[in-house]
């Protein structure tokens, strides 16, 4: 076997949740420290050696103009990288704050608002670098993340499903939620990866993968307006922890529209596609 | 032409793949290498034959399988099987790492053959396009060594550009065994002294074409097999004598697991070598 | 015709156990009715029934104790034959390479209790699938090869039914081992193989009376007249094949989801796919199979893109395959009528409904 | 990393390692005086309490969960408890017999990472749990394996270990069956012997001889090892009832910090919560292994060394074992999954104990059941106020050694109290001025 790939994990804003994955992973975590070479993973150890890594796992979003620098650098010093989880994917949860009056927020959490400098904005790490693969989930799936790493250790090329949520859903034969009960369930606009594991346990998929691919949004959330939630509420539905995801983002602020309470995107990422781009460039020379 | 159909049932296990070591590997172009691979058991070396056309599952564990067409002499059994694969995914690019004496599996062979019988005393066109020259190999291999069994044999012959010719050493040498060339590319280098432009058009202009006389044999790019295919029938070529392989996402090979499927043809089955009166229809309707 | 005591259902259960058959049957879970292991009488659905529309279905209470007085629900049997996930090779690696091996396939009796006439046809399509051809599916050959059926004909029908159009139902005429229509006391056994008849003669059933087949015959009629959906089915393979690129199409994929539940309710699709599951170091590999569907992205992926890259195409693949390409790779229609999909769907697409949009004659072609 | 020069010594250990979450510490020292010790949680805020406003009562359990990854439970738990104070909703005793098992697998989880992963390295100057388990491979396999157990118990409860799914106000979306928990019965009672032999296992560590006498503060309940709910008590005799924490807790910003710090009023003193607050104030209600446990390894009580929070934590993953094994065995499912009630407004509030030590939600929701306002104490911050006084108490004794030495006694203290720091809604790094 050629030389063990070296792996580092990385935190920004974020519940740790993701990077615990790893050390969840009780069967496999001993085996993983001999088929990599754990080199950075401050929540597991105090032994923390600087770039390049041959793979980089990132969890949660960018918030800080510190953490837009912490990543710039480690995007130069790794060959490899992953994101893991809502936040690092699609801003997590804390990504609410885009699309609400930060300094209002803030207030309402501080005294002392001043003290603290951050971004208004939560944003993915694709926001700011290029981003090799994307593990969905918040949190992730032990499995699809231990699938991930043997990749990269077989020096295969990662990959993950792209099918809704209700596929393993019925593979597992749970009863559909929404034609039995009448539950809002967002299982089939949602990438499946987690198990699907709401729907067996009585209650609708609350999206914590993300969109699926080509997700017919505006046709869910008629059904779940015609299954009796208000325009308003489905909107809040697809703002939780992708909520800054391109699909679920757009078909809120179509609702919030609807509704007749439009939403304001941060000004600052109305031109984020541009900033992203030319940031992109700059990485790569 | 011989459809797995016609052989008798067969109940084992359709996933099961056969190791097979690599005995030598010949880089092409870029992107792009002809891999020599023998079964590790003999009997299942011994065992092994296939019709020129026809393709392999070609499997590397933990990654998954890929269809990939004979490219070599059809003479040859389970010891000797040849493959040109370009690298452009999971799978083909863990196979782009593989080195001389690495092992992976094999099982197949699958579909349908090119209609070397029908080609037999005709002239034959062989039209292809890019790395689609692989899958035809096998036959103009077979019309080299069988010179006598068919008229006249011409190779039309189209790549993107001059550096991504397939087999350009050996092109000189089919030559010489009697085949005729004529090579095309979409964008010339300034070395470049050949044909600039798409494949169809040597078609259009190929002279001295008996429309009645001749088998049309093709394999690239779907749209460049479309046009070919009209060029073909404009030079008064019966649709019956014109034969075209297709590629669709495979998983079994062997008909079970729906994703080859084109209307009601099952491509790994009744395909990949389709005659093209049979799936003419389907392929003009748009993502299909 | 035999007549069978109620009471005495359970001692078929118990000899088909004795005979070790895994005994699968309708039970009352997740709020619905589903195929699940059964051991007693007491583990079916008695006393209660469903009702079903596009995209809904409610468990409800019978005024009586009927057992088998529902229609279908969400599951199909070709879970059994044709598992959701399943193991079709392991490989291992040791110093000289990979070593590939057969996964055994495990032999399995089950008895299906209850399966309908519709049901029964989608075995009879999947037998054709799987067992028909140059390739056999080992998998569903050992598991269909190990299987007794007690069906039971319908005695009432849900607003999605359509057998009565696909021409399965609600009558059982074929490939059951006894068929059951329940009367309030009992049931009305009809023997449809050697093995049936055994059971019939080993617990000694009585010959039923005209009195009891005819009033079974009036339950049985019961279905046929609930039954309100209808397909043209007369040309079908021909209208839909020339009408594809029809504006309905862009209709549907408005409001279908891609979202692939239809496939998978749908006793009859076949799709799967395979993938590896590796340990850490890939030295141990297994190969799985899994129920894939033409709606996923993936479905058609070759190195440029997938050939279906967009609802309206995936839509399409899946309705001409079901009720025309499927006549022409099978000999036989791909829908049975049993009206899944249509109550299965989050947003109540009804392809009947499609099937009469699309072939009424905008003639387009 | 270290920047020395006579006239000025810095240190800084920029990312405070083994601690869930990230944060730095900064120390100044002047001559031999050590003039400021800021514990600075720079875990980028993530405003938790302001997103909330607006959302259905039903969202609060799944959003709190994501303050932290390694114990949602605490945070579920807690918010479905306080909004059913708001809305007058009560749970069956089978419903609370669930969720303190629940809780007790969040525990196991949470206490049992902490223990082999994060805190026993430092005993035998290891960098982490996996260099750990090449010297104690036995122990550390011990370990992981009723950690997974724990973990297991989540999934079956919750569906998923992290960020389960079932929890719900009024009770669960989903019982579990039967089956589904007694499934467990063998994995737990292995565990509990295995527990047994991992408390008698880190009670021999070798602990640093540093006393203080801390405030301890837990929930206390009369009948049972107070979990989920109870009256908050003080070892210097305070006892009052969740409604009234806020009027004897605040919670105070600081400038280096980004996690707020609670201290008790009057007075502004710190105070000690977790494992160590637990056991010191309710070792009598341990179960009778870890009682027993506890006589054997001649467990003072109470006991003032922080560094030995690792054996109180041992002790109450023999208690989580234990009572879950109970329950598990006593199981049946009855009754409604989840109570019915009508959404109304209200305020209301809930003290549990977070692995870590005690946590504090107060809601106000709307008639609609949105939320109007929602207020969060976790753990880490109640004991950030602490672990400065501890450095303040530690500092100039060995203020003659080396700074990377420091930095890692300091680092060390610091792990005593598991401090989980994304959930101080928050991040660590050490750094060390001197002038
Ligand atoms: C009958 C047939 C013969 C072929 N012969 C050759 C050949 O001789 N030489 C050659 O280089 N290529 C050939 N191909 C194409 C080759 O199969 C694909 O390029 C290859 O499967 C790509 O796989 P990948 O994992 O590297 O790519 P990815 O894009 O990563 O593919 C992912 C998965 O999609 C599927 N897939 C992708 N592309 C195709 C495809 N074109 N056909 C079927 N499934 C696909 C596979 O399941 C693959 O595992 C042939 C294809 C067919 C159908
Ligand atoms: S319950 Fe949700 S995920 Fe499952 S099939 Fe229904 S819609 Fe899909
Ligand atoms: S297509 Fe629909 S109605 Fe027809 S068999 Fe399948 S699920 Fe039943
Ligand atoms: S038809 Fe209905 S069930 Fe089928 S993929 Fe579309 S939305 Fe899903």
């Amino acid at each position: 076997m050629t030389k063990r790939p070296t792996l580092a994990v990385m935190k920004f804003a974020s519940c740790d949740g993701c990077q615990l994955t790893l050390l969840d992973a009780e069967d496999e975590l001993l085996a993983v420290a001999e088929a990599v070479h754990i080199s950075h993973f401050a929540e597991a150890s105090s032994r923390l050696e600087p770039g390049p890594y041959d793979v980089a796992l990132v969890e949660g979003s960018i918030t800080t103009p510190e953490d837009r620098h912490r990543l710039l650098k480690l995007r130069a010093e790794s060959k490899f990288l992953v994101t893991i989880g809502a936040c690092a994917t699609a801003g997590g949860v804390q990504a609410l704050r885009n699309f609400a009056d930060h300094q209002e927020f803030m207030r309402s959490v501080y005294a002392r608002p001043d003290y603290i400098e951050t971004l208004a904005t939560s944003t993915p790490i694709s926001s700011h670098v290029k981003v090799d693969f994307e593990l969905r989930g918040c949190p992730i799936d032990k499995h699809q993340l231990l699938e991930v790493i043997a990749s990269l250790v077989a020096g295969h090329r990662p990959r993950t499903s792209t099918e809704s949520v209700c596929q393993p859903c019925k593979r597992r034969g749970t009863v559909c939620v929404v034609v039995a009960r009448r539950v809002p369930c967002l299982g089939p606009v949602t990438q499946a990866g987690c198990g699907s594991i709401c729907p067996a346990y009585d209650r609708g998929c609350y999206g914590c993968f993300g969109p699926s691919h080509q997700p017919n949004l505006p046709s869910m959330t008629q059904r779940l307006v015609s299954n009796g939630m208000d325009t308003a509420d489905s909107a809040l539905f697809l703002q939780s922890f992708n909520t800054y995801s391109p699909a679920f983002s757009h078909e809120s602020q179509r609702l919030w529209q609807i509704a007749g309470r439009p939403q304001k995107l941060h000004p600052s990422l109305m031109t984020v596609e541009h900033s992203h781009s030319s940031q992109m460039e700059a990485d790569h020379d | 032409m011989i459809t797995t159909q016609d052989n008798p049932k067969i109940v084992a296990n359709p996933w099961l793949s056969h190791s097979v070591v690599i005995d030598a590997i010949q880089q092409e172009i870029e992107s792009v290498a002809t891999y020599q691979m023998r079964f590790v058991d003999s009997h299942v070396a011994q065992g092994y034959r296939f019709q020129p056309g026809q393709f392999n599952m070609l499997y590397i564990p933990g990654c998954g399988e890929s269809a990939i067409s004979h490219s070599g002499p059809p003479s040859l059994d389970g010891n000797k099987i040849v493959h040109t694969i370009r690298f452009v995914g999971r799978v083909t690019d863990a196979i782009a790492k593989l080195r001389v004496g690495d092992r992976l599996g094999v099982r197949g062979p699958f579909g349908t053959a090119w209609p070397m019988d029908r080609c037999k005393g005709r002239d034959v066109i062989v039209v292809a396009g890019g790395i689609g020259l692989a899958p035809l190999r096998p036959a103009l291999y077979s019309f080299m060594e069988n010179r006598d069994d068919f008229g006249r044999v011409v190779l039309l012959y189209g790549s993107r550009s001059p550096e991504l010719l397939l087999y350009a050493e050996e092109l000189e040498s089919w030559k010489e065994r009697g085949i005729e060339i004529q090579v095309t590319v979409d964008r010339a280098t300034e070395s470049w002294q050949g044909a600039v432009g798409v494949v169809p058009l040597l078609l259009d202009r190929l002279a001295g074409l008996k429309p009645n006389f001749t088998e049309v044999v093709m394999c690239g790019p779907e749209v460049m097999m479309h046009y070919s295919a009209l060029s073909a029938i404009k030079r008064n070529i019966p649709k019956e004598s014109i034969w075209l392989s297709i590629e669709r996402n495979m998983q079994c090979a062997v008909g079970l697991c729906g994703h080859c499927q084109l209307g009601p043809v099952f491509v790994c089955r009744q395909g990949p070598v389709f005659r093209y009166d049979a799936i003419e229809n389907l392929l003009k309707v748009r993502d299909f | 015709m035999y007549y069978l005591d109620r009471i005495k259902l359970q001692e078929v259960f118990d000899d088909l156990s004795s005979r070790e058959y895994e005994l699968v049957g309708p039970r009352v879970e997740q709020e619905a009715i589903v195929y699940d292991q059964i051991e007693r009488v007491e583990d079916l659905p008695k006393g209660w029934t469903d009702e079903q529309s596009p995209g809904q279905y409610r468990l409800k209470r019978r005024d009586d104790e009927a057992l088998f007085g529902y229609v279908i629900g969400p599951h199909s049997w070709k879970k059994y034959m044709f598992p959701p996930l399943v193991n079709v090779l392991s490989s291992r690696r040791d110093a000289d390479g990979w070593k590939m091996q057969d996964e055994p396939v495990e032999p399995k009796k089950f008895a299906l209790i209850g399966a309908r006439a519709c049901e029964l046809a989608a075995i009879a399509v999947q037998d054709r699938v799987f067992m028909s051809d140059a390739y056999v599916d080992p998998i569903y050959a050992k598991r269909r090869e190990g299987l007794f059926i007690v069906a039971v004909n319908c005695t009432q029908a849900a607003s999605t039914c359509f057998c009565t159009s696909m021409g399965t139902g609600p009558r059982c005429q074929s490939n059951f081992d006894l068929a059951l229509t329940e009367l309030p006391n009992g049931f009305v056994v009809e023997v449809g193989s050697p093995a049936g008849q055994d059971i019939v003669d080993r617990l000694g059933f009585r010959r039923a009376s005209a009195a009891e087949c005819q009033s079974a015959e009036s339950c049985r009629q019961v279905a046929v007249t609930q039954i309100t959906r209808k397909v043209e089915t007369e040309g079908i393979r021909d209208k839909l094949l020339s009408r594809l690129e029809h504006p309905r199409w862009d209709n549907v994929a408005e409001r279908c989801l891609s979202c692939a539940n239809c496939t998978l309710v749908c006793p009859t699709c076949f799709c799967s796919s395979v993938d590896d599951v590796t340990d850490l170091t890939n030295d141990e590999v297994l190969r799985q199979r899994r129920w894939d569907s033409c709606f996923n992205f993936d479905f058609s992926h070759i190195s440029g893109g997938p050939i279906r890259n967009q609802t309206r195409s995936r839509y399409r693949q899946w309705l001409t395959h079901k009720m025309a390409s499927w006549i022409d790779q099978f000999g036989t229609s791909g829908c049975v009528g049993c009206g899944r999909c249509i109550t299965w769907c989050p947003v109540g697409i009804d392809l009947t409904q499609e099937i009469a949009a699309i072939c009424t004659d905008v003639d387009e072609s | 990393m270290i920047d020395s020069n006579d006239a000025q010594r810095k240190i800084h250990v920029p990312i405070l390692t083994r601690v869930e979450g990230e944060g730095s510490l900064l120390v100044k020292i002047d001559g031999n005086v050590v003039r400021d010790v800021q514990l600075a949680i720079y875990e980028p805020p993530r405003l938790f309490e302001a997103m909330l406003r607006g959302r259905p009562f039903d969202d609060v359990a799944d959003f709190t969960a994501r303050i932290c990854g390694i114990c949602p439970i605490a945070y579920q738990m807690t918010a479905v408890q306080a909004l059913e104070n708001a809305m007058g909703v009560s749970v069956s005793p089978e419903i609370r017999k669930l969720r303190r098992l629940m809780y007790c697998g969040e525990w196991i989880e949470s206490h049992v990472l902490h223990m082999h992963l994060l805190h026993a390295p430092d005993f035998f100057s290891c960098d982490s749990g996996i260099e750990l388990a090449r010297r104690f491979p036995d122990e550390v396999k011990r370990g992981l394996r009723m950690k997974k157990f724990g973990n297991r118990l989540l999934e079956v409860l919750g569906g998923r270990a992290i960020h389960p799914v079932n929890l719900a106000v009024g009770g669960y979306y989903r019982l579990p069956r039967r089956e589904e928990l007694a499934a467990l019965i063998p994995d737990f009672e292995w565990a509990l012997q295995a527990a047994i032999e991992t408390a008698k296992w880190v009670a021999q560590f070798p602990f640093p001889d540093f006393q203080v006498n801390y405030d301890y503060v837990a929930l206390s309940h009369p009948d049972e090892y107070a979990i989920i709910d109870g009256r908050v008590i003080c070892s210097d005799g305070m006892d009052i009832a969740i409604e009234d924490y806020e009027q004897h807790f605040v919670e105070e910003q600081v400038p280096h910090s980004t996690a707020l710090q609670s201290h008790r009023i009057p007075g502004r003193r710190p105070y000690f919560v977790g494992p160590l607050a637990r056991v010191n104030l309710s070792r009598h209600q341990l179960s009778p292994s870890a009682q027993r446990v506890a006589d054997e390894i001649g467990w003072e009580t109470p006991c003032h060394n922080p560094y030995k929070g690792i054996v109180a934590r041992a002790l109450e993953v023999i208690h989580a074992f234990e009572e879950g094994l109970e329950i598990l065995r006593s199981y049946r499912p009855t009754g409604e999954a989840r109570t019915k009630f009508e959404v109304c407004e209200g305020h209301g509030t809930s003290v549990t104990e977070a692995p870590r030590g005690l946590i504090y939600h107060r809601y106000h929701t709307g008639a609609d059941g949105k939320i109007i306002f929602a207020k969060i104490v976790p753990p880490t911050s109640q004991n950030q106020a602490q672990i400065e006084s501890d450095l303040h108490r530690m500092l100039p004794g060995i203020l003659s050694s080396e700074d990377d030495k420091i930095a890692l006694q300091c680092e060390r203290l610091i792990r005593n109290y598991d401090p989980c720091i994304s959930c101080s809604t928050h991040f660590l790094k050490l750094r060390i001025e001197r002038s």
